[in-house]
């Protein structure tokens, strides 16, 4: 399976910004990492926690697959991911390509996401090439 | 006991290893290792065929590997098998954010629920507070995600693809939130209730993509039965299930049951932020079913999903159609089922695809809003292919029907369920 | 509300994801997703100190994810949350083979049990009449590997590095093998009765490696309880269970409970397979202890690990350690408890690493050979850390030791479990 | 998760040789494949399957970590895997240089593994150069 590794990086970012949140309690958020499905994985004892009232667990891993290529992926990963991860279009069923269209507005529109008009163009482009009944491959 | 090729084997395969090492291409297989054939990563665009959507297993803090949807933000759904008994295992139960910053890390030492809005006197919490000032209530009751089963849908819609895991069954325990704003003391001109957690977006100010808050009718009888839980199945909640406490509302879909639940505000205004507004609305018509048509023309008025229960369903969990079946075997068909509108009172199984239906063993009642187990003993005698499939009939009389249900936002599904069997013969 | 970051952060992210497409370098992870460190990939030369084994989920045929020991022959074991009900799912039982062929398919239309041997009349049955022509039969019990916990040992024994994960409760159904004995006429002068399935190795014939053998005495009280078994807990048996038929051996550890059963012999001189005369062999001494002086010394008699039942043992499964539990938040300590010798009476629990004791309370009583549950509820009130333990006493009288056991093959672990936790503060 | 995948294909003509048994009723055995970790692994219904006496599975998976590097490797993965993955050394704790020279000489004398001396000797001092409680590191 392959990943996004490069967005790690990016991800390391927004959490060290989340963690000047005024937030009453919330002491680290929004930590994610790789996903490693090969690692042994048990649960680590808690037992070097203190006995405090802070509550912690590991950072949310990331299992995304590859998106298809072609032009606008790019575009895809970048102003998509800043609110979440392609498994949201990967998840998805073929769907029409008028539909594809309406998310990429609603996105914009009722989510507040800033993506430039050309931009937003292009990734509906991209997601009506790969992701509708017509189109999808993987 | 005389196995000559097994002496062969030895020397063959010796033989084979040492030839082979180091000089052989990289082999890569494709086939899935929990079946002769590999699924798709996706189905569509008919509906989904499987129990489960098809996803990948995947591991996270406080979980048994479950099926990922989605990572940032996370939706893990349930395997079928966690459904066979009547309460869901913490680390199996399913997860459903709708943003990505979701707390890793929480100080019980500045963490306060707060209460206040239109109240004589605003509440700060903590949850020494709720565990020795309020007295600890529990309630049995189903958490379904309003989108649980969207897979089914004709035409698909877009959102989560989930199948029919994401619900899950828990004993609750906590205070009852009308003990709180009793303490508070909820003035006139109340209209609603709000309800905000801890998990963010990275989205502007007053979008849905910054934060999620729900809200109910103040003058819903469900807020006589929430309770504000800090308790799962007799252990401290999950992360990912809304430590430190979250909003139980027995009954209903779980959009309204409030992660880290942080604030609760009597408003004097009826809610107007997007997941009120715009998200998590069906059509007002029966069973919330509409077509892509009338959709289309705009002339579908909508209302909040909170305005109805959980339609009645029921679940096949055994067999599940992954191994044959034996002629002459008896084999358990057992599964659970469930009401928003109260207590499963009959549980019907049939052999034949739906023609004809006869009634299953109900299990132990654990309360009006929790699963109960059914099961039916079954001899196939016959090899051969057999359609097997349940309905529920609730207290109030409701029965499952057989029709789909469409709707934008892919909610509300309860069609009967069915399960293909093969029978094989005995010798 | 008012969290300004939240618009600042969806610009510098986008900003930033722009900036890192298709230039950053590639980023390997190394963090467990499960804990906010990864564990080692092995343990030792100290006790495994985990519950379970540390080894990576792995998806099999009809099993849902399991710890990975080995995976060719294939030995998986069950993780810990499976034992809170008193029945393991089958999909989560354990899977322990010795040798590598194993079947992937299987046509009872050639497929035969055969009874054979010292007997009057030779049997050859199909499926068909094991269904048809004998009594079906029930028994809950629990199938435990003989090297459960081999983990713990000190010093550490090579072999399969089991945490506690090598056991499983179920209910079997089948014939009594008595039954198929009286069709059959086992003659006088019979000694044992030889068990073997249709898994195999590769190995040379005579030698371990080609095939697994186990008999049993023919004057072992335990014959009368056994069955063969082509239903586990209402459901034909998985294929890596044992499918069609697997011997089940009440009180006995596993090795005898053979998967694929295929021939039962009647043996007139005492089976001197590798399996009984070298394998499987525990110290003829009080359970099974010894030094691995005495063993260098050769002075260390040996008997069958039949010629014992299973010591009593209990397991701790909530609360797992993996999350801090808080002060004033009740808990609820379960697991559960069996013995080889009959029916558990009582399980303790202790709060304080084993110097005081208080009664648990018992799940229901599903047989003498079944997992009994139990409970105990606990309201921890000071913030600290604690180490509860467990420990079982069954009919017979016999209680859980809290001295380690050691013999070279790791077998017979039944010490005292314990667990520590830590208990936050609530405000 | 590094593997062999190259003995895939031994494993091949393993299970080729295997299905000339005439156990009876065995119709298929000792077929692995490469384990899939990320993939989709979803049971598949067997809704295609016919209402006959044969009752199948998929192959079994594997999921085989690297072995440590160093002279007499290849010798181990030849030898020890005609049997056995090697898992079954992985999976070990760290243990004493003599435990692994027994466990060696119990495979050729005990279970009749065919390794010519020279091999065993190599095989041992492998095994002991990386997987005692003084050299183990992986």
């Amino acid at each position: 399976m392959k990943r996004y590794h490069w967005m790690l990086l990016v991800l390391l970012g927004v959490w060290v910004m989340a963690q000047d949140s005024s937030l009453p309690g919330l002491k680290e958020t929004g930590n994610y990492t790789q996903g490693s499905l090969g690692q042994v994985l048990q649960p680590l004892p808690v037992t070097n926690a203190q006995p405090d009232g802070v509550y912690s667990v590991g950072a949310w891993p990331l299992y995304t697959p590859e998106l298809a290529d072609g032009p606008g992926k790019e575009l895809v990963m970048g102003y998509c991911q800043v609110c979440h991860s392609t498994t949201y279009i990967t998840m998805q069923p073929p769907l029409p390509a008028a539909t594809w269209d309406a998310e990429v507005q609603k996105m914009i529109k009722t989510y507040g996401a800033q993506i430039p008009d050309d931009a937003a163009k292009q990734i509906t482009a991209y997601l009506q090439a790969h992701y509708t009944p017509e189109t999808r491959k993987q | 006991m005389d196995n000559p090729m097994h002496r062969r084997n030895f020397l063959q395969r010796a033989a084979g290893v040492l030839a082979a090492a180091g000089m052989l291409p990289w082999v890569k297989a494709q086939t899935s290792s929990q079946t002769a054939e590999a699924l798709p990563s996706f189905t569509g665009p008919g509906p989904n065929p499987y129990w489960n959507g098809v996803n990948p297993f995947v591991v996270y803090p406080q979980k048994l590997p479950l099926l990922r949807l989605t990572d940032r933000g996370i939706q893990l759904e349930t395997p079928r098998q966690y459904f066979r008994t009547a309460f869901t295992p913490n680390e199996a139960f399913f997860v459903r954010y709708h943003l990505d910053l979701i707390p890793n890390s929480i100080d019980l030492s500045s963490w306060r629920l707060n209460v206040e809005g239109n109240v004589e006197k605003p509440l700060t919490l903590s949850m020494q507070d709720l565990l020795t000032r309020f007295k600890p209530v529990s309630v049995a009751a189903v958490n379904q995600c309003s989108g649980n089963s969207r897979s089914r849908f004709q035409p698909r819609v877009a959102g989560g693809q989930w199948g029919n895991g994401a619900m899950g069954n828990a004993i609750w325990t906590g205070v009852r939130l009308m003990d709180l704003l009793q303490e508070a003391g909820v003035k006139p001109g109340t209209v609603q209730l709000q309800f905000q957690g801890l998990d963010r977006g990275p989205g502007p100010e007053g979008k849905g993509s910054n934060a999620f808050i729900k809200s109910l009718d103040w003058n819903d009888p469900v807020l006589q039965e929430c309770i504000v839980a800090y308790r799962m199945n007799g252990e401290p909640l999950p992360m990912l299930n809304g430590f430190p406490v979250r909003l139980v509302v027995p009954g209903k879909f779980s959009t309204y049951w409030m992660k880290h639940l942080t604030w609760i505000r009597a408003l004097t205004k009826p809610d107007d932020n997007f997941w009120m507004a715009t998200a998590y609305r069906i059509p007002d018509t029966p069973r919330g079913n509409t077509t892509p048509a009338d959709i289309a023309a705009g002339k579908v008025k909508t209302v909040p999903i909170g305005n109805v229960n959980m339609p009645v369903r029921s679940f096949i969990v055994d067999p599940d159609g992954s191994s044959k079946l034996v002629a002459g075997l008896p084999v358990e068909i057992r599964g659970v089922a469930f009401s928003g509108y109260g207590r499963v009172t009959k549980v019907e199984v049939s052999l034949d695809g739906g023609k004809t239906w006869r009634v299953a063993q109900l299990g132990d009642y654990h309360g009006p809003y929790s699963f109960r187990t059914w099961s039916f003993q079954w001899k196939p005698t016959q090899p051969g292919r057999y359609t097997l499939a349940v309905r529920a009939t609730d207290e109030k009389g409701n029965v499952q029907p057989d029709e789909p249900v469409w709707n934008p936002g892919g909610y509300l599904w309860n069609r009967i369920e069915r399960q293909d069997v093969v029978v094989g013969t005995a010798s």
